[in-house]
């Protein structure tokens, strides 16, 4: 779960980090009052869940509270990437003299968390590790000891940091460490943190994702989610403990397992298809899951034909076919269907599902075809 | 032979009172493995399964009672971690977690306190292992495999069971199949597997299945071209994954452009294993070894 | 340093073990107060740093509030030990089934916290161990990870705890565990732990001694310091950073090193004489603190001779006799003493001190001969 | 020959610009000690000692510019369990930690972690090291030693002088005297030591120091009975001690009944070791040796 960037500042404030002055307005009136209460230039940063906000046009200056008000009443009339707009940052505006890239998050070789800081930050930094690798400072940090000063102290050093700012920085680094672990968190980063003409240490902007594993331990993080970012299908997935991930195929997918439906949807384009979506079904595919699974496959409008691809193992077949016969009973499906069932019973699941409008397949090769021909058919 | 487990492999099963624990003990049962205990603290003195299997309130007076030396979890997320500490605190050298959604900085310490303990984990989030005609310890479907020569490591659940169903179908058979789970701190991985099988004197074929996310598909196809000896079939799901995205596993996602399929498939395949385009390739790549 | 039994208990509720209802009283009044809320039978209990509150008479039992007030009375006006009563606890009565033993303590050896627990509780854990080892459960705890669930469920076991109290029992074994560690105690301990007729487990007595190395990054525990309860002198020692113990012989002490302040008591001993203390003015004597050192020797009226013995290595030893004169000027000496200087600048700093009313000798064994020789002599 | 440290071991110290730092600095310099970097944070660039001795802000970057293969600690207790800490990631094998006052539960976390590397500490709230007429690395006053076959080890700081000093006086000499500390979690411990001593081929005689509080004594006792082939003299310092009281060191408390010079003294000399009864006969029972 990736939390917002007002979010993820306030929860480094309250570990210590520096961070600029300012509120969250979802209007530009409240907006304008911040912009007042700064008393000064500001940012007015849109809060949405993707990359790419700056170029998007969702962060401005605003040199007085008025034009604070109409930068703020454009970006809130903004969508970007897909999602509008709903909230802004109103932050003080700084003056940078430098920018740094300071991080945390999980090294999975090393299963280990990893610092990761880069003299130059404000931008990409895959960008940067990929132009100039040797520009970029990781430290595995022990995770039953946490990140301890000596370590921040050579991270500041490594990136040649200015000494005069070694103490700021190794309580900054401390502190993002101590939010990362304390919320459970699979990143945890600040990009940039700014030196400032002043010569203060600022986190200018922030970002963490936090391990959806975790969410149950850390009920009040759980309530920062917001649903207004995501796309409903995935908010219903959710509550249905379906794994959905949208794409901008045409074949809709509805398979037990990640590794299998990942592979089906690899299958779906060695045919000469797209697939519409990731879903995984899970074990236990009782009538209301699958009803779920259909509804959301069917909510998007590209889906031109639906393939089932069950393996039944624990779970028998001919128990996922009645899950399916039961759900097409309270779904109106309106696009062609392929199933392929194979494994424990599976004779009786596809003497079940003969009946239902459904093509059926004995091997995933020919569901995979039927699926893409059925679909080109059906957008025909 | 296989690897890991055989038919004298001793099991105790931690969480066996719950839903899934007494289901799988049952599956476990009646493949034929040894299972020797239960664990359920507060429950220690009871029976399950018909009487057929005594439960214990503590892994270590399990192990004193029964000589267990493997354990299965089936705890839930929250209480798997010292689960698995219990499991290496009472000396059992292999342990096979199952329990999925466990807390990735959780399985990190755990990780780390496992290092210094002779102890073998494999998963979590795993379906476990299967010896055809052995033992299963996990969820494998017991009766889609058959005993044979072919060594089969994966990350995924019913993906790996679709492969073994079509190895058997295809006639062959497998020595001992091997989930590591889908999550991006775990255990055992492809490297100490592919090492198990090259030293495994009855198993002479491969079948590895990777999936998007992390780098221990190209970490494994460097043992393979620096040690292995034997054929490599190989498998990576998520050739159509989107960036940043979670596809169904914790671990299956490519993170800054790290962790592709294309990248995987190019480094095995450079490896010089034979890498099937699609999972109904990989039992025909196979015969045709 | 110690906590009394009403701190430790407080700080074992924090951390979530259940203890008996009741408030510490300094007056018999306040007793009968707190009697009177708690409505019922109350246990008055002495709150000294010593121990054997219970055979001494300092732990009573009563059943109405007029009995609490007048237990409460006879209590405040003891002495213990030789330490006053001033506060009492009154602790709403417990019906006891069943006494357990459970702390944790620093494992010198294996350098990491230990567990102890017994199903043998209220007694002395000492003479437990010594009467019937094989009744004391021992489990260490790695310091990084801190206690886990199995392990007090493994300790539960091992006691033979009925298994309805385990669930509680871990929670309290945890808590302890993190009242340790999160106070850097060295010890934690409660004894007993009771369950209770009504099937409730209860802490009914507490003791924490806290890592004195520790107390300065935890200032709120050290304001929790009684120096009521301490003898003036070890509260004097402390302010000059003097290491002090006093003991129950004749001549005074004072020594440079801790090591060799016992190895010099051990050598008046091995004269036939009684060291009066340990005392140890650690390294570079400045004249303050020898005097403060000499002040506080001289406070017990036992003492009839002092003996110092400096061995000066990076300290010269005339510095120290320097240190020596300087102090001797600012406090009236009532009793003989013998210097024994060696080391660096040892014939400058005898021919100091050969001006000043004082004893020398060469070796260790001469000094402590004569000191044994001149403390008798002025004793007569 | 010695044990630890000689002529060419070179030496980093921690917390050079402090008081103690830098005094003791110029005082092992005077030595002979080879003194080649000191750290302190956010002066690195700098020089000490007359421009003797250059500063690094880490102690990774003075090891790399310098190759020091030793480090001695003397920065404060709040902050002395993170510079073993980075010694020990720096790779720097030797670590001597001078400071006082380092509270336990720190210690037992930094042993903990230490356990995982190869790395040897000393200490801390110990004297350090002294390998008369080649190196000191520590506090231990340069003059009072002298070269020669007895190895000294102790628990203590002015004792261990005193014993040092008498020794020499008596034409006697040291081969390493080695100040283990008098905290009760500690880096090396008299074991390790009486094992160094025993292959050390120069080292002919031994003298052990112990006070009361654990039971080192008791373990050096039984060492002594199974593995030392050399003489040791031996002084337990505290035999009037009473019981409860911390006498100075924080290691130093008879508690629970153990811990007792008594008893110590009891298993040494059941071990064959000489004890002396008061610090005075200590080079007397050498000297008969």
């Amino acid at each position: 779960m990736r939390l917002h960037e007002y979010q993820s500042k306030q929860i480094f404030a309250q570990n210590g980090i520096p961070i600029p002055r300012g509120r969250v307005a979802s209007t530009a009136a409240t907006a304008k009052e911040i912009a007042m209460e700064l008393g000064g230039r500001v940012v007015i940063k849109a809060q949405v869940l993707v990359g790419g906000r700056g170029k998007a046009g969702g962060i401005r200056l605003a040199r007085t509270p008025a034009e604070a008000e109409e930068l703020a009443t454009q970006i809130l009339g903004m969508q970007i990437k897909g999602l509008p707009v709903r909230r802004v940052l109103v932050d003080e505006a700084a003056a940078i003299r430098s920018e740094i890239y300071l991080a945390v998050t999980n090294e999975r070789n090393a299963r280990r968390p990893v610092m990761v800081a880069s003299a130059e930050g404000g931008v990409e930094i895959e960008q940067v590790a990929h132009d100039t690798p040797d520009k970029i400072v990781r430290l595995l940090v022990d995770p039953l000891l946490g990140l301890r000063e000596y370590q921040a102290r050579e991270i500041a050093s490594r990136i040649e940091l200015p000494r005069d700012h070694w103490k700021t920085f190794v309580q900054i680094a401390r502190g993002l460490y101590q939010a990362y672990a304390a919320c459970d968190a699979t990143l945890a980063e600040i990009n940039p943190l700014v030196i400032t003409e002043d010569q203060r240490l600022i986190a200018l902007d922030g970002k963490m994702v936090l391990d959806d594993n975790a969410l149950s331990r850390h009920q009040d993080l759980a309530e920062l989610r917001d649903i207004d970012e995501e796309a409903p299908v995935e908010v219903e997935a959710r509550k249905y403990g379906l794994s959905y991930v949208a794409m901008d195929g045409d074949i809709g997918c509805m398979v037990n397992g990640a590794g299998l439906a990942m592979a089906t949807m690899d299958i779906i384009k060695f045919n000469g298809g797209k697939p519409a979506n990731f879903l995984d079904i899970g074990g236990g595919a009782g009538s209301d899951k699958v009803a779920a699974a259909l509804r959301i496959i069917l909510s998007d409008p590209g889906v031109h034909a639906i393939l089932f691809n069950i393996f039944g193992g624990i779970t028998r077949c001919d128990e996922v076919a009645r899950g399916i016969l039961a759900a097409l009973e309270s779904v109106e499906t309106r696009v062609p269907m392929v199933v392929r069932l194979v494994g424990t019973n599976e004779a009786e699941g596809r003497r079940l599902l003969a009946g239902a409008k459904m093509e059926t397949a004995a091997t995933l090769s020919e569901a995979a075809r039927k699926a893409v021909e059925l679909a080109a058919q059906h957008a025909a | 032979m296989s690897i890991l487990v055989n038919k004298n492999t001793n099991v105790v099963v931690q969480g066996i009172t719950g839903h899934e624990g007494l289901f799988h003990t049952e599956q476990m049962l009646v493949y034929g493995t040894r299972i020797v205990a239960g664990v359920r603290p507060g429950k220690g003195g009871e029976w399950v399964v018909s009487g057929k299997v005594p439960i214990f309130d503590t892994v270590s007076s399990a192990v004193e009672a029964t000589g267990a030396d493997c354990s299965i979890i089936f705890v839930p997320a929250r209480a798997a971690p010292d689960a698995i500490l219990e499991a290496a605190d009472a000396g059992i050298p292999l342990v096979v977690c199952i329990t999925e959604g466990i807390p990735v900085q959780d399985m990190m310490r755990v990780r780390k306190y496992l290092d210094e303990k002779q102890v073998r984990l494999i998963g979590p989030n795993c379906p476990g292992l299967l010896t055809p005609g052995e033992a299963k310890v996990g969820i494998i479907p017991g009766h889609i495999g058959r005993p044979g020569n072919v060594g089969v490591v994966s990350r995924s659940g019913t993906l790996t069971y679709e492969v073994i169903h079509a190895i058997t179908q295809r006639g062959m058979g497998q020595s001992t199949c091997v989930g590591i789970g889908g999550d991006p701190v775990h255990g055992l991985g492809f490297l100490e597997t592919l090492e198990l099988f090259e030293e495994d004197p009855h198993t002479d074929k491969i079948v590895l299945i990777g999936e998007i996310g992390g780098n221990d598909e190209e970490r494994a196809a460097e043992f393979i071209t620096d040690r292995l000896t034997k054929p490599v079939v190989a498998f990576i799901a998520g050739q159509t994954a989107p960036p940043g995205k979670r596809m169904g596993h914790a671990g299956a996602i490519v993170e800054g452009g790290t962790g592709t399929a294309a990248e995987k498939i190019k480094a095995l395949e450079a490896a010089g294993a034979r890498v099937a385009r699609h999972p109904e390739e990989i039992a025909d790549l196979l015969a045709g070894l």
